[in-house]
């Protein structure tokens, strides 16, 4: 990726910039006094991984979708619906009002962005290197699958209405703050080397935290937690669950591989066939060790364990999907698969009602992930990836816990007793999801 | 005429419907129910919390037939239902005052 | 994308063409000056885009049998699935036969291509800029889409046999006719300057009117209107509904994106990306209104117009996804929420049973995103807009209208009133959609 | 693609070289003198073809898992979904401990490659002209597609770890060294010219074989086959059945387009284009076969086959989805199509039972489509052909079959006949997919 | 009181509450059921296999009614449920010796 | 003996197993049914068209207990699954002539 005056793409150019160092080893000289390719190519080439990656991620949306409507009872799955399709599209509108230039507009070392809305500016190609719009468009759905994290987490009880005002928020305010601090090369950037390559920290863990408050705001389902046991309330469609997980796997090699930011020379094109095997392999590893472990806790395998696993696999490598070796790949995320395996039961134990598993998969394994970057990313200091992770884990959760209280104790988040028990399909939509099939 | 209601194993349903057709019983009427009794249901897991499934699934079916071949078809549902394990089923019969063909109105043993 | 002495490109170049002017303040004369990628590059570039953007739009006949699957009832689940993949076998088929050169082979002005098989032809590559083939693939994805709106709106009474009939010459013939006075450079191009970009009215109105000529001569499910009630009829499974339309959402930034026919310039791939942006912000925009509109016009939030707003929203924001602003593509979507909302149960008073609401969503948000082009399109003119509409849609309406009449009263078109109360599965698949599942 | 030294290349470069000829004449000089892609350029365009390829690759384990988890009866349907993602990572870890170097680690015409653990090679990125990695993730998921032919077949009675343990050889031995022989330039490449494009015989027959394989050593389910007639035991979601073939139609274009290996000159993109082409007609003709046959067969349409039939011509292009003109794609599909429909029903007759039709479609269609090549690709000998098709026939049949004896005798193979009743479900994961509707 | 178990075929369920409606009668219970009878069930071909689907989907109506309306009730349910197709149906009449409302503990015909 | 129905309201099932189960009640036969009666059903809307499910969803409990006990049995159900609210349900008992065991051919109150 050529040189660049603008803050963003130098910040953004450092992961592909430390690379070189890298991979120098690897390409020798050859690579060097090669022909270069022509700029307008290599605008073209990073426009177009801007794309694809983008396209591949924003389809994420539809693997949440699919992950929770699974892992919902069927009386709560057109309701799931709702939140998922409106939670992108909110998403969406948040970002350009406010979100983008919240990350990007923030001064070296700074902690909080421009508020103003973004439009874009094509005026120097060669500088950016890449069409504005395809930049915002990947920025953007990373903002939304923050989100989606959010919406399976507290699935089943919270009110359709200030769910959708929450991820406003968090879309438009409390993302992007936190995530102008890195990738706006703020504060933990500049003072702490922080490094989170394509955001195991600032999107999953972020989404993660704003999870956890919320449900420790809204509690657990009813019927959840009673007499000291726990009711295990499965999910409607587990193939559906399984469907989903595949299609966020899919987009992974977008929300990884997209984060190279280019893809113009032969050093950025090997980092993002790096990175893609990569994040295949921990993915692997995630759902073989949850296989594994399940069977040998439980005596049976659990699908849905299984699942989280992959997902957790695949957020422990996103902190840094580029230097691991492949065998680190393979480690990185079969402890990614153990820490879902023993997360989601223990939650239960704290009564801490997380319907999909969002938060073991997205907030552990992403604090695991950005953890360990140092071992392999000789940029990275560990007190800095401490610091990061403490830092941004503070400030997404009391900031959310706030939005979530005041949402309490305003409108009120909790759907009641009595439209839980009959599901919010029939009590917020007027509908059911099966009509023909669910059983009363 | 009596109204015979069993209560079956699903896997049986195949047998005891054999061995009604060979005592000539033409009609009868099948139910999807949950049994609870002396055979305890299964336990699941599912995210590592474990839980009892403690009804299983079992067919009901119930059959009008004319008083006297009442024995018979008990018996011949008891015989092909059966199994040592527990849980086999129950057979009730209740006495049965009027029964109608719709199609053709046709009432008592002419309509069964 | 370079000059070209075939009439097909010349016209197709318009859209990147027009653009430049409007880049030019953008990005200046930089852009120009900029070495520009070799010819080779170029022609990669081109074909590139064509197979991905292809790739994503076939990937839209997935969507539309997932969205239609969700939303008839059971016994009719998986004939609606026959139909789909089958309608885009057909239009396949159609397009290599005849489709292909009837849109492209028309003469300057003209009314009507020639008839003969396509063949690739490469043989001089600079020229056209692109594989003669990802061309074809990309124009015969969109062939398809058209089929697949008609299937929507007349599932569940319709016989399979004469619908695949009506698929071969809407694919074949209507189709294209239409759309050679458009993009083959024909009368509409020339003469009114119409302006079009993706297809708001050569695909999706096109498939509309259509459909709609189809649900008048084939007539409401029964039971649909019973004694001035409307029943309801509710769909089987709302959550593949909404998996279908995240994948027709994913598929619409290769439908739009990839209209602008050319990646290999600066200019031409800024203009994709600020396609998928507006793209995006349209469906967000449907998607908002809608859930705000059933909110307050029914106290409850409608799942499967919400759906809809989105396809709306993305059907509006078709003819012209390059020169709006964002919060004009905004604004349109808006729009096209609204339309979708309101229009719905306005069927349902005049007695058009239209299945999945496939009649608003890309017929009339088809006609409103045509006739809004001029606002944000200096080239356009809003004469020539309504033109177009009124042509294209007497044409395409009176000429199915025929066809349906044709093929009611010949082969028949409706299952008889037993086989509807069975379902289409039973009678013309003997076989069910969920065997262990589908109530009685 | 540029010339190179590395065996592999040369020997991949062959589809690309052969063509050459070929296009010259469509492309005539023009193509030749024109500039060409810088290095770099043709660099990054490979690496992006195999990395794009490779992910809808990677998504057809979704397609396979969606496909097979319709067409089996809901108590067995968490399994299969267990037994894709586990099989899909477990071929990324084998292939990457043996798989990749057993391919093309292999000598000039030889039958066996190296024992080497693969790494990322990329200190000669002008001679490769390619990411390493970016190749060996297109390998990867190839391997994997042959492993989910396999779980389809023996769904609903074989165990769970078995069946995993079987995956591990397949993906780590098995299909690694027949690959060799012909993508490695071993035997049958140098010495009968052996041609197979994307895998119709080393991918789809490879795992058909392996499936027969296992089904005959495990047997039919319970039930299938009694007092002389075939049960048919529908599947439980024929919607989810058609989305996975869906979604196997999109993963074909990367499947086959990425077989080309390169993308970076005019003749190259020229190929790729074709290949989408005609891969995606065959899919039509075989369709629209499967369509024709069932109703004059059967007097009513069946939409299993009708999926079948897409994969079936699917499969059978995969030799050659290149040199074929249009109207023999049509005829190559529309035979697979029926070869599917009459061998479903025939395999029956055999009592082997092959839940989702995957032995007709891969096995028999891969013959198929392996046999013609001959009839449109001048490099192709009939006896050559035949040759490796028997050769790899033999080994993978005779290989497999050794595995799964072994494994039966040892570990056993097959759940009770009570698991088998009550459903692998709730035997092996101790939960049920859809608790809320299965039907007792 | 009597307590009247009927099977209908499902297309006739809506002409049968009417009927019962325009009588009175204020309360029913509905179940799914899978009948066996005269009337034999389709046959389905799924992959290449043809098989008899044998039982044919029914719904069955429980009315608990004062003895005293009994005839009227099951004639108004033989007249909307009529056809002459088979399978129409059939209607059982046993005697019900106790009924309790449970929101308010009346018993008897009060309950009903 | 007796044989007992009752319908009673869902979210009531497990009070009244638990009651049933403290009387001593081993065994039970569960169905999910679709109940009319005074308790109207909710309306839905769907795509803009309003329309009234009406019916509510029960779960039916047939129970066959030995005539001494039946009283107790039906005032346990009736106090369980007790609400103010209209539709909890009722309970109706039916004279039990016969009763066997499957598994063992035990008749009479030996088989419940
Ligand atoms: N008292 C009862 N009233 C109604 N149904 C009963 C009764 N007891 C048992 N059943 C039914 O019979 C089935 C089998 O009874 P169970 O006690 O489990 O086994 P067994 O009859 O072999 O002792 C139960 O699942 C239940 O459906
Ligand atoms: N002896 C019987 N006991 C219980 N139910 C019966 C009996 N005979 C018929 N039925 C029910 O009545 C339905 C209609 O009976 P059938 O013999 O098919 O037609 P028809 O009553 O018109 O002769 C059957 O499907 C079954 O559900
Ligand atoms: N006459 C009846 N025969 C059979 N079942 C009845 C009868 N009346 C009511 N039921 C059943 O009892 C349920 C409750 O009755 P309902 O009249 O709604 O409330 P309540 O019993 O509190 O007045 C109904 O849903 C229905 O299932």
């Amino acid at each position: 990726m050529q040189e660049s005056g603008s803050v963003k793409t130098i910040c953004k150019t450092i992961p592909a910039a430390v690379l070189i160092g890298a991979v120098l080893m690897a390409t020798g000289a050859q690579a060097q006094d090669a022909p270069a390719a022509s700029d307008t190519s290599v605008f073209v080439f990073n426009t177009l991984l801007f794309l694809i990656s983008g396209m591949v991620v924003m389809f994420m949306a539809a693997g949440f979708c699919m992950l929770e409507v699974g892992l919902v009872r069927s009386k709560n799955a057109a309701t799931i619906c709702v939140k998922n399709i409106c939670l992108y599209s909110i998403a969406g509108i948040m970002v350009w009002l406010f979100g983008y230039n919240l990350i990007y507009g923030v001064g070296e070392g700074g902690l909080i962005g421009k508020f103003a809305v973004w439009g874009a500016d094509d005026s120097s190609p060669f500088e950016t290197g890449y069409a504005a719009s395809s930049d915002w468009y990947f920025q953007m759905v990373f903002v939304a699958t923050a989100a989606s994290i959010v919406s399976g987490t507290l699935a089943e009880r919270i009110k359709l209405w200030p769910f959708l005002a929450f991820v406003a928020i968090l879309t438009g305010f409390i993302y992007p703050i936190q995530a102008s601090w890195e990738w706006g090369e703020g504060y933990l950037h500049t003072v702490w080397d922080f490094a989170d390559f394509a955001g195991s920290t600032l999107v999953h863990s972020t989404g993660g935290w704003a999870a956890l408050a919320g449900a420790i705001v809204v509690g657990p389902r009813a019927g959840k937690y009673v007499s000291g046991r726990v009711a295990p309330l499965p999910g409607s469609s587990l193939p559906l669950a399984a469907l989903g997980t595949f299609i966020l796997w899919l987009g992974w090699f977008g929300f990884n591989g997209g984060s190279q930011l280019a893809l113009g020379t032969i050093d950025d094109a090997i980092s993002v066939a790096k990175i893609f095997v990569n994040t295949n392999m921990a993915a692997c590893a995630g759902v073989l060790s949850a296989l594994i472990l399940t069977q040998l806790t439980y005596k049976k395998v659990d699908l849905t364990i299984v699942l989280n696993g992959a997902i957790g696999g695949l957020v422990s490598i996103t902190a840094d999907p580029l230097h691991p070796m492949i065998w680190q790949a393979l480690l990185i995320g079969a402890v990614g698969g153990a820490i879902v395996t023993f997360a989601v039961p223990l939650l239960d134990k704290l009564k801490i009602d997380d319907v999909v598993g969002a938060i073991p998969a997205h907030l552990f394994c992403g604090v695991w992930g950005t953890l360990i970057v140092p071992l392999t990313n000789p940029e990275a200091r560990w007190v800095g990836q401490i610091v990061g992770i403490m830092m941004i884990g503070a400030f997404v959760f009391l900031t959310s816990l706030l939005i979530w209280l005041a949402l309490k104790y305003t409108v009120g988040v909790r759907a009641s007793e009595r439209d839980e028990r009959i599901g919010l399909d029939k009590t917020e939509l007027g509908l059911e999801a099966y009509p023909e099939f669910a059983s009363t | 005429m009596k109204y015979i209601i069993a209560v079956i194993k699903p896997e049986k349903l195949d047998a005891v419907r054999d061995a009604l057709t060979a005592l000539g019983v033409e009609g009868m009427t099948l139910s999807d129910v949950k049994g609870f009794g002396r055979q305890k249901g299964h336990s699941e897991i599912y995210r590592g919390a474990e839980y009892k499934v403690d009804f299983t699934p079992k067919i009901k079916i119930e059959i009008a037939v004319e008083a006297s071949r009442t024995p018979r078809v008990v018996e011949a549902i008891r015989d092909a239902a059966r199994t040592d394990r527990i849980g086999a089923g129950k057979i009730f019969v209740i006495d049965l005052q009027e029964a109608v063909r719709v199609r053709t109105g046709e009432t008592g043993a002419a309509a069964l």
